[in-house]
């Protein structure tokens, strides 16, 4: 039986509170509503309202408490309603959450996951399309995944829950109803390692969240060219997997990273620097960035044009080929 | 919770002696038909596919009417998302509130003609607008100069969820230390999307006020006349420069948050029942009806109606699209080079066809 | 803004028959100068380029010592920057409160050793630690079990400055909703580095409290008799699950607000000295003085205050420079490989003596 | 006679408010104190307690304010205490203040100045001496700016006043005290552009703020090495100057670029980006990135060796030779 990102994420939740009583939930419209992508349906009616927190309407009150909570021995998972709502909380995120092992010196941990959805493509209004992973990667001392599959889903939460590091958990809302068998069995990747979805041998093409089916599709269209590409799942955006991307485009030669962020100070330009810098005499075009415009997210009706998509990134990967 | 409440048109219908004889009780109710008609309208059109989404203000209308209509021209009003009956009183063409939910724009207006704001979606941000515009009402020197032609206000709008925002409350700060000309308008509808107002508060919101030190008001929101009445009179106030009121406008939400939303998971339609009879436009109509109003004004108000939708469906499907290049010609007021690059870039995708991501 | 003031000793010296006349003076007076001598000796050391700066808490003693002895052991404090009196109190060595501002370390103590956290810089941001942290003691249950042993607050420390931050409201909001185990200790000591009370508010401190539905107290700060009172009472309400208070305890930062402020910028010296005379220890002084408190008692502490400088002088130069690869260990749990390979090169620099910045 | 930086700042800021009084000031403590750092010592004496503005204890409300007061045809300049105080308006300033034109299409400038100062090197404590910029640069919307010499602070702080865009100001507080001749009457550069402090013919080598004057060392340094340096201050963090720096990797095949922020998502990573993309050929060796490191800022005991400097630069030249 196939099962959607979304209730991965649920069953994935459920399975730690199940586990721990001390893993919590805290967000807007978690409980009776079940949030409104109904990932935390249900769980307030079999877990209690102390266990599944609706909030008052403060996201700097959300993070705050969690790491409060954190701090009396649970382990909170926050929701932010949607990316573009969680800069209230950016204070107690980056201040707080991010450095306070360091401050103690590592006496104190913080096991706080703040999940939010993200990313655009589902036709809504301002604020509810955005996709903010740069501002957290930058912040040293969080961790920040995105799952990809409904078992990526399963396995992520799972391990960010337990997590002893804070993690920034990014759902890719686009896909949450894509689905997949999951193997609940199976012990998950340790958190911080990136992913070949698809293997291949003449360039490499990095990305995460809602753009790795694109990117699977992207591999097979080029493929029909004549060009096998292997399609990395970063999973980590921070830490990332230098490993695994290096090892990659040291057999490829070549790189096209995709995200829906604006360009600017944006996670490809990071991996596209650290990939010139390592592996110089390896590259044989330079590495290729295709993502969002450095512009604010448009109205929805221009959202397909803006975000980089099929095309783009198959355009990308024929220019790195006329090098 | 409703004890206190200020009102002066009751749910039955009949109007206090101590209801301003001068008010336009008609143009109140003509407005609030009309801005009902916005809503409804809206709705239909989101149904239809036209609108992505839609928030409807079905029941506050007496709350947004009460309180447009106390605006002078030159007082500036910042609303929330669900500010269609504001709107409808500062004359922005009902229209223009459609493209921001259709996706044809994030803003639809000039928010210089009509001295109403944009929406904006984030919780509380607007209400540090309100207050940096009274700021400069101040330095303008428009305050307290008892020239009516001169004195301003701004009117800021919230819901009761909004109440919990660090930002609103620091808005509370500056206001009350200041002593600025500024009312906040909160419509407490009893709900933040699925949550009552009893996970924000356990006292009423008007009592926040006091604890910054400036003046707590609670009104009837269903009830048109009190609802302009305490805002006409927290407006004086504030231009006379004697400072903030927060006014509470105590009413519901008797749709669900928005058209995505689905009320039945947390509420029972029972208390939306009860409100429905307590419904504002009603209330006035009775009012207007006992006091033997003709029956040429409801007819003429029904066809303005009619003449309403139409213009608001034909208006809705006629909002132009965006061009391509918008996104990178409103990001800075001059182009930066890069940016000129990525548009271009752009363009030539869109003019191949060939720019939908898969 | 004195009149309301609860105060259980007088300027003058004079104990109020309400006092609990089971309080322990001595433990507070001792505590006091005890506190007093940190801050005297922290500001010695850093004229002598031992420390790159400190807050002094200087006439801010009484109620920090107040406040710190109504904790019970179980209790948890959440500190700012200033509370040298509460650290005392709770047992924190006072050589580990030095290291911060010598720039040995971001702490300096185990948060869990006695319930005392890390000094928090980021004005408020605590306080939303404090909720989260009381929202854990209800999860655990213990709160109004009535089991003296069990039972638990949350004690969070604040200026008045820290009033105006958004955050702190948003904690008021969470703390009243929840009516959760803590007490909103806030030190009123009318500045804010350079800005005066005014600029933040017109109305007292403890009236914030009530615009969120909960109790607000106003305590003379200077009278560790009254402020302890207080406190125990707020506590102990607390931890029965009858919710929060906010206590305003009106002082005066007697000090520039850090080494580094020059006060004679932005305030006379009159009102500095009008407070220096109504100094609390000298205050609890003359009270023990009158009822005849031996010469011995006074010359313990005495003998105690030299001891502690020793050890303080001692201690703050013997405290350890940082590891290189601190930072770097203590970013995450597990190291990632890329962090690790920073820090290698790092440590190679370090080795080679050669990372000292231009 | 010759000016400090925070002297330059003071009176670029007093001769905008002469020659405009729409222009004020808003911040913590910035009326009678003149600011922690005496920036705007003076001004509130001399213009008043309308136009220099002591704000309540929120920097939220700081930024919040100052958007209003613009759409009220007023141009705030915002003071935000330290680098590490920003956080509390970044809601305002992310979704608000960058996007208000855009979300009005045009119809609405906002031109409000944030300034910070920033940095590293000054022996203090936690979150006074961190590099935000990145937050900055990677929001559409803002142009975020800083200045290396009293004339630049001078130039520029004028500049960012008259832009009818937002403007993140970042001050290199560790320079406040340098010293140098300003010209009054010269026509300041047009904000948005980069500068070759010292032209060179062998590497390229970008930074700002704090670290200009030690990238010139560092050029005096490898010139004894017999090896040309151009110094390139960005001046410009968002938008990038891209023009001025390929020109400059063009002739010289090799980049280094340094800043103090922390290296992943950094602007470093960004322009190393560009370069490699725009300049593939060019490129004699990797372009390299000489960064903070990706932990928090370190108690300042040990700043001196977190920070890159001199030798770290140096280091990096030798390594980009090694190519
Ligand atoms: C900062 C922020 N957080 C969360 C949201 C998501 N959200 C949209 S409306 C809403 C509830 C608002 O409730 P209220 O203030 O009572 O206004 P109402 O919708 O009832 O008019 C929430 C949580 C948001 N828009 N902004
Ligand atoms: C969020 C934030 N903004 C600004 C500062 C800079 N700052 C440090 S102390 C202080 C004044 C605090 O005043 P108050 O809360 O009254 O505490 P006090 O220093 O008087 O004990 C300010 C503005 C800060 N630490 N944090
Ligand atoms: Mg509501
Ligand atoms: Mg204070």
């Amino acid at each position: 039986m196939s099962t959607a990102i979304a209730h991965a994420l649920n069953e994935g939740l459920r399975s730690v509170m199940e586990e721990d009583d001390k893993v919590l939930l805290i967000g807007e419209d978690i409980g009776r509503l079940g949030g409104v992508f109904r990932v935390t349906d249900g769980l307030q009616k079999d877990f209690g309202e102390q266990r599944v927190v609706d909030a008052p309407l403060g996201e700097a009150g959300i993070v705050g408490s969690a790491i409060g909570l954190a701090m009396a021995g649970y382990r909170p998972v926050c929701e932010i309603q949607f990316d573009g709502f969680v800069f209230p909380a950016m204070n107690q995120i980056i201040t707080q959450l991010a450095k306070y092992r360091h401050r103690s010196e590592g006496r104190v941990s913080l096991p706080v996951v703040i999940r939010i959805p993200v990313g655009g493509g589902i036709g809504a209004i301002e604020h509810h399309s955005e996709s903010p992973e740069a501002y957290f990667a930058h912040t040293a001392g969080l961790r920040v995944v995105s799952p990809s599959s409904a078992q990526e889903a399963y396995d992520l939460i799972r391990a960010s829950v337990r997590s002893d590091d804070p993690v920034v958990f990014l759902e890719p809302k686009h896909n949450y109803w894509l689905k997949g068998e999951i193997d609940r069995s199976a012990a998950p990747a340790p958190i911080g390692t990136a992913k070949v979805v698809r293997p291949g041998d003449d360039l490499t093409l990095v990305t995460y969240g809602a753009l790795v089916p694109t990117a699977v599709k992207v591999a097979a269209a080029a493929a029909e060219d004549g060009r096998s590409v292997e399609v990395i799942d970063l999973r980590s955006l921070s830490p990332i997997d230098d490993a695994t991307i290096f090892a990659s485009v040291e057999r490829t030669g070549r790189l096209v990273v995709a995200h829906e962020a604006s360009q600017t100070a944006g996670l490809g330009s990071e991996i596209v620097a650290r990939v010139q810098d390592e592996l110089f005499y390896s590259l044989e075009a330079p590495a290729i960035r295709v993502t969002g415009y450095d512009t604010p997210y448009p109205p929805s009706r221009l959202e397909g044009d803006w975000l980089p998509g099929l095309d783009r990134i198959l355009d990308a990967i024929d220019r790195s080929f006329t090098y | 919770m409703t004890d206190d409440l200020f009102s002066l048109l009751s749910p039955d219908g009949v109007l206090s002696d101590a209801a301003n004889a001068s008010v336009d009780l008609r143009g109140m109710f003509s407005d609030m038909v009309m801005s009902r008609r916005v809503d409804t309208e809206a709705i239909a059109l989101q149904r239809q596919g036209e609108l992505g989404l839609w928030p409807s203000m079905l029941g506050q209308e007496a709350a947004q009417v009460g309180a447009g209509r106390a605006l002078n021209p030159r007082d500036v009003a910042f609303p929330t998302y669900r500010e269609h009956g504001v709107a409808w009183c500062r004359g922005v063409d009902p229209v223009s509130l459609l493209g921001l939910f259709r996706g044809t724009t994030l803003g639809g207006w000039d928010p210089t003609a009509n001295n109403f704001n944009l929406y904006t979606l984030v919780i509380g941000a607007q209400t540090l607008h309100a207050v940096g515009y009274a700021m400069g009402i101040v330095r303008d020197g428009d305050v307290g100069t008892g020239d009516p032609e001169r004195d301003r206000a701004v009117l800021v709008f919230l819901g009761d969820g909004a109440l919990s925002e660090g930002e609103t409350n620091e808005a509370f700060v500056w206001a009350a230390a200041q002593n600025l000309p500024i009312v906040f308008f909160c419509q407490n509808n009893q709900w933040a999307i699925s949550a009552p107002y009893s996970v924000q508060s356990r006292v009423p919101v008007a009592q926040r006020a006091q604890g910054f030190g400036f003046r707590g008001v609670r009104v009837d929101g269903n009830d048109v006349v009190a609802s302009h009445a305490v805002t006409v009179e927290a407006l004086e106030q504030a231009r006379a420069g004697n400072g903030p009121t927060l006014i509470e406008a105590f009413t519901y939400r008797r749709n669900p948050h928005t058209t995505s939303d689905d009320d039945g998971r947390y509420r029972e339609g029972a208390m939306t029942d009860d409100w429905t009879t307590l419904d504002p436009i009603e209330r006035l109509r009775t009012y207007l009806t006992t006091i033997g109003t003709d029956e040429d004004f409801f007819a003429e108000v029904a066809s303005q109606e009619t003449e309403l939708s139409e213009r608001l469906r034909a208006g809705c499907r006629a909002l132009p699209d965006p061009e391509p290049a918008s996104s990178f010609l409103h990001t800075y007021a001059e182009m930066p080079a890069d940016l000129e690059r990525q548009m271009n870039d752009h363009l030539e995708y869109v003019a191949a066809g060939e720019a939908d991501p898969a």
